[in-house]
């Protein structure tokens, strides 16, 4: 970074964490900047990398017929601009809503539901490492349990279903840490970058 | 108003300076408490350092600034482990503002450690569409990118000879913020079988402990703090190291407030003073 | 210029890959479990589904902004039409909106994706329409925020302290941005109800609000809200295939430990 | 008419799902293809959102609301860099990329670092072991956010080991049921969605 864009970084990081003192101008500044700027990035990166190399080129150099297409069906998005062009505009949904859904029935079938069996069902590790691979069978049962809806939470099922809430907050008790920790190290490199790039106080990486 | 009130309508700004302090302090006045590492990032590092010299693999740095605090540091010690191996090195982002940060990293790393352009790591550059350039390169590492991201045909790269494919790659090593990784999970080893290394936010991590277990994924940094985990383990000192005395007095301070929080909530439970609770209120479960 | 040899792949030109039929079989069996109980559900109608906790509240919360008169902010999450969180949180305020238009307030739906704002607008008409109050429809009430999760956060912020509404719900799939809507809308005091299959927000949810449906309870939910038989019968489908998956496991571990490994080798993914 | 969204979800999703299970490099190459239009199709709702942004500032502009100038800063930079890039290209080194570099990015951190204070604050005032599960979320994680760090050895050498322990055993357990359940449930949403069971997508049920 040069100097100047340095200067207009500190800035407005400065700007944004004036936010926790109150709302106020320079806050509200950086907040419609920053909706303008990411808007009209996000515009410029699908036109460079989609509609051109997807579009344009084979349309244009390739004389590819088939890009109508997605053409088209892109086309039909925008007559959502017009209240009557709602129903054309379903067009193109279904055909996205469909792919994507055609793409998750195998995607979860596969990597989520049977890749977890599968490792569920490993024979479990030999020694003390049996009793864990026990405790993760029973919490895996028990928090399916709590998931069962099908029937009330009563009995044996309503016992499994307790001990699975139990599990469900420890792991959310873990994510939770895991966010803290994530979110100061991103105020630590803000912190880092005013102080080492911008006011020179720290010494350099 | 009795004390315990008084705590507990304290302003937030505050809690804000003393947040700030936290971090402002140790960053002055550093003591580098020490880092030790923790078996995930440890199984990372053995997974990618019982490479043989001469391997090549595939890092993919999927993120964008406002979280390289946590990727970036890791990124440049991965990739500084991988020259030092003379482990040749496919490197590609599938963020858009991540060409930038990626192109950053190989540069910070490459220099450190005397790695050369074209014959120690190529440089691919952005691809849009997750699923699509994960099949693509499952099938056609050509079909997807030609030439590489300074226009070099891949052809005339004398490292990327005979690589088409995850097959003639060792491993996939994925540096995301996002749910990028998911998918490589789901495409790369699912469907194609690469072996994989994920880093990642302190956030994900917990996610992908299941597919630790499921082995597949092999190794897992987690954060900055798996960055200086994985910095201690190559004997470097980098910004992840940097930050851990900041991250540690941060954490005792959010722990003392929900501390200091619940006790004084528990002083004035049922007292005179106990603030009503709020209608339709109910414990969260 | 140096060239490399071209690169020799054998083309792959087999018609199916029968290291993945496990998952085809699941696929099988999941649909079959699903018309089976499709079909009951016809048959006898009603099929007993346990009442989920924060659901129960969403009637509270719109009774309560009712009498208010204040509206309540339904927030679909912060993913496009690629996620299913996302189809659970359209589907959940279908049957809200319905609600909304028959106690007679007011909602407003701020959105994240713009595909999915054009599906909700359509899908809210509608539900209005179904409940017989389509010129209750304000339209301008579902709109298009912005792409960028920070920006969208602020906006949203900024009309829980403007306009403080009774009610905030957030359904889908929720990221970073969860604790910043939710430590907000705590501090207007809004009742407030979340639910997310994204598990790495539920502690943030958990603590900053009043119900919290918990990972696949939003996909439920939005099967539940609607009582119809049919959709009723998918939470059923779901509750089988879980207790078969948990069967499998448990057959899978026993088998191997009398030395059958097969069925365990046969749950392995390829 | 209203039938052929439904059609076009069912052809294009059970297409896409079938070729999940044929390896054949034609079969690839059109799951390639399908893949490659939803991207086209997704540049175009955008372009449709970005509009729809731009008209709601540009209102607020005519009228003179209140903050109108503001949203000249948007409208601004939602012109300008779309324009830009279109012009210049967006990657590393073009102008868009320096705009991103020196705009988007420090705001779209800053803006992410303020989670650090706001996850202290909500700590203070919003964390409560209110219930036994409450209680459990909160110590799991204290334990988490202290034995995952420099400190937390400092003060037990047993710790780090207590947090490895409490996300391979409990964290896991827990993660796994809800992969799975997930997994079904997104299975079981997406069969709806191909089948036509769901329709709310489309604006009617």
């Amino acid at each position: 970074m040069t100097p100047a864009q340095t200067w207009i970084a500190a800035f407005l990081t400065l700007c944004v964490f004036s936010f926790l003192y109150k709302d106020n101008p320079f806050y509200r500044f950086a907040e419609h900047l920053f909706v303008g700027v990411a808007a009209g990035y996000l515009l410029a990166v699908q036109w460079q990398n989609v509609l051109i190399p997807n579009v344009w080129t084979p349309l244009v150099r390739d004389q590819q017929l088939l890009v109508l297409v997605p053409l088209a069906l892109g086309l039909m998005m925008l007559a959502r601009l017009w209240d009557k062009g709602a129903g054309i505009a379903r067009w193109a949904i279904a055909f996205y809503v469909g792919i994507y859904s055609g793409v998750a029935i195998p995607g979860y079938m596969q990597a989520q539901i049977f890749a977890q069996l599968a490792d569920a069902a490993k024979p479990f590790a030999p020694g003390w490492g049996a009793v864990n691979s026990a405790l993760v069978l029973i919490g895996l049962l028990g928090v399916l349990a709590y998931f069962f809806f099908s029937m009330p939470h009563e009995g044996v099922h309503g016992a499994g279903a307790r001990l699975g809430i139990y599990f469900l907050m420890v792991a959310f008790g873990a994510s939770f840490g895991y966010t803290v920790m994530a979110r100061v190290s991103l105020l630590i490199a803000r912190v880092q970058f005013l102080l080492r790039d911008w006011l020179h106080v720290l010494p350099g990486s | 108003m009795g004390w315990v009130e008084k705590l507990l309508s304290i302003d937030r700004r505050i809690i804000f300076l003393l947040v700030g302090a936290g971090v402002i302090v140790p960053l002055l006045l550093p003591v580098n408490l020490p880092v030790t590492v923790t078996p995930r990032v440890q199984a990372a590092y053995d997974a990618i350092d019982a490479l043989p010299p001469g391997s090549r693999v595939l890092i993919s740095m999927d993120y964008e600034p406002e979280i390289m605090a946590e990727l970036m540091p890791m990124s440049i010690a991965v990739l500084r482990h991988c020259f030092r191996k003379h482990i040749q090195v496919v490197a590609m982002t599938l963020y858009p503002a991540g060409t930038g940060l990626g192109e950053h990293a190989l540069d910070v790393a490459s220099r450190a450690e005397g790695a050369v352009r074209n014959r120690d790591f190529v440089w691919l550059g952005y691809k849009s569409g997750f699923q699509v350039v994960m099949i693509g390169i499952g099938e056609n590492l050509r079909g997807m990118y030609p030439v590489d991201f300074y226009g070099t045909p891949l052809d005339s790269i004398p490292m990327m000879r005979g690589v088409n494919t995850y097959a003639q790659l060792s491993m996939m090593i994925n540096l995301s913020g996002s749910s990028a990784a998911d998918y490589w999970i789901q495409f790369a080893q699912g469907r194609y079988h690469a072996p994989i290394v994920l880093g990642c936010t302190a956030v994900m991590a917990t996610d992908y402990y299941p597919y630790l277990s499921s082995r597949q994924v092999l190794g897992l940094i987690g954060g900055m703090k798996g960055a200086a985990e994985y910095e201690r383990l190559i004997d470097v000192f980098g910004d992840g190291r940097r930050g851990m005395d900041a991250q540690s007095l941060v954490h005792l301070i959010v722990v003392l407030l929900v501390v200091v929080g619940n006790a004084a909530l528990f002083a004035t439970r049922g007292g005179p003073g106990a603030p009503a609770a709020r209608p339709g209120e109910a414990p969260p479960r | 210029m140096l060239r490399s040899a071209p690169v020799d792949q054998a083309l792959e030109t087999r018609w199916f890959d029968p290291a993945r039929l496990n998952v085809l079989i699941g696929i099988l069996l999941f649909t079959a479990f699903l018309v089976v109980n499709i079909l009951r559900a016809k048959a006898n109608g009603a099929l007993y589904v346990r009442p989920i906790a924060g659901l129960k509240a969403l009637d509270e919360a719109i009774g309560r902004a009712t009498e208010m008169g204040r509206p309540v902010l339904y927030v679909p999450g912060l993913s496009d039409m690629s996620e299913v969180g996302t189809f659970a949180a359209i589907t959940i305020l279908y049957r809200l909106a319905q609600r909304v238009a028959e106690m007679g307030c007011e909602i407003e739906v701020p959105c994240y994706d713009p595909v999915v704002a054009t599906v909700i607008d359509g899908a809210a008409r509608d539900a209005y329409s179904k409940a017989g109050r389509p010129d209750a429809f304000r339209p301008g009430c579902v709109h298009y925020v912005s792409a960028q999760q920070f920006a969208y956060v602020a906006a949203v912020n900024g009309f829980m302290l403007r306009e403080r509404p009774a009610a905030n719900v957030y359904m889908g799939s929720f990221y970073a941005e969860s604790l910043l809507l939710a430590e907000t809308g705590n501090t207007t005091g809004a009742i407030q109800i979340a639910g997310t299959d994204k598990v790495t927000q539920l502690p943030f949810f958990v603590c900053a609000c009043d119900y919290t449906l918990l990972g696949e309870e939003l996909f439920a939910a939005s099967a539940y809200l609607g009582k119809e038989p049919v959709q009723l019968a998918t939470i059923i489908a779901q509750d089988w295939a879980k207790a078969l998956a948990a069967a499998a496991i448990v057959a899978a571990l026993l088998l191997g430990a009398l030395g059958h490994p097969q069925l365990a080798a046969w749950l392995r993914i390829a | 008419m209203r039938r052929v969204p439904l059609l076009v979800t069912f052809l294009s999703g059970a297409a896409i799902a079938s070729l999940f299970f044929i390896p054949h490099h034609k079969a690839q190459a059109v799951n390639s293809k399908l893949l490659e239009w939803t991207l086209v199709v997704y540049a175009f709702a955008l372009i449709l959102g970005s509009l729809s942004l731009w008209m709601s500032h540009a209102k607020k502009v005519k009228k003179r609301a209140e903050g109108w100038p503001y949203s000249m800063v948007t409208l601004v930079a939602l012109l300008a860099i779309p324009g830009l890039g279109i012009w210049k290209g967006v990657g590393a080194g073009s102008p868009v990329g320096m705009i991103y570099d020196t705009v988007n990015a420090p705001l779209a951190s800053s803006m992410f670092a303020l989670l650090a204070f706001v996850i202290a604050s909500a700590a203070f005032r919003a964390f409560r072991a209110r219930s036994a599960e409450a209680t459990l979320l909160l110590l799991t994680a204290i334990i988490m956010m202290i034995g995952r760090v420099s400190i937390g050895e400092l003060i037990s050498a047993n710790l780090p080991g207590i947090t490895e322990w409490l996300l391979d055993v409990p964290n896991l357990a827990a993660k796994r049921a809800i992969a799975i359940g997930v997994g079904l449930g997104a299975v079981s949403t997406a069969l709806k969605i191909i089948l036509g069971i769901e329709r709310s997508y489309l604006g009617r049920s």
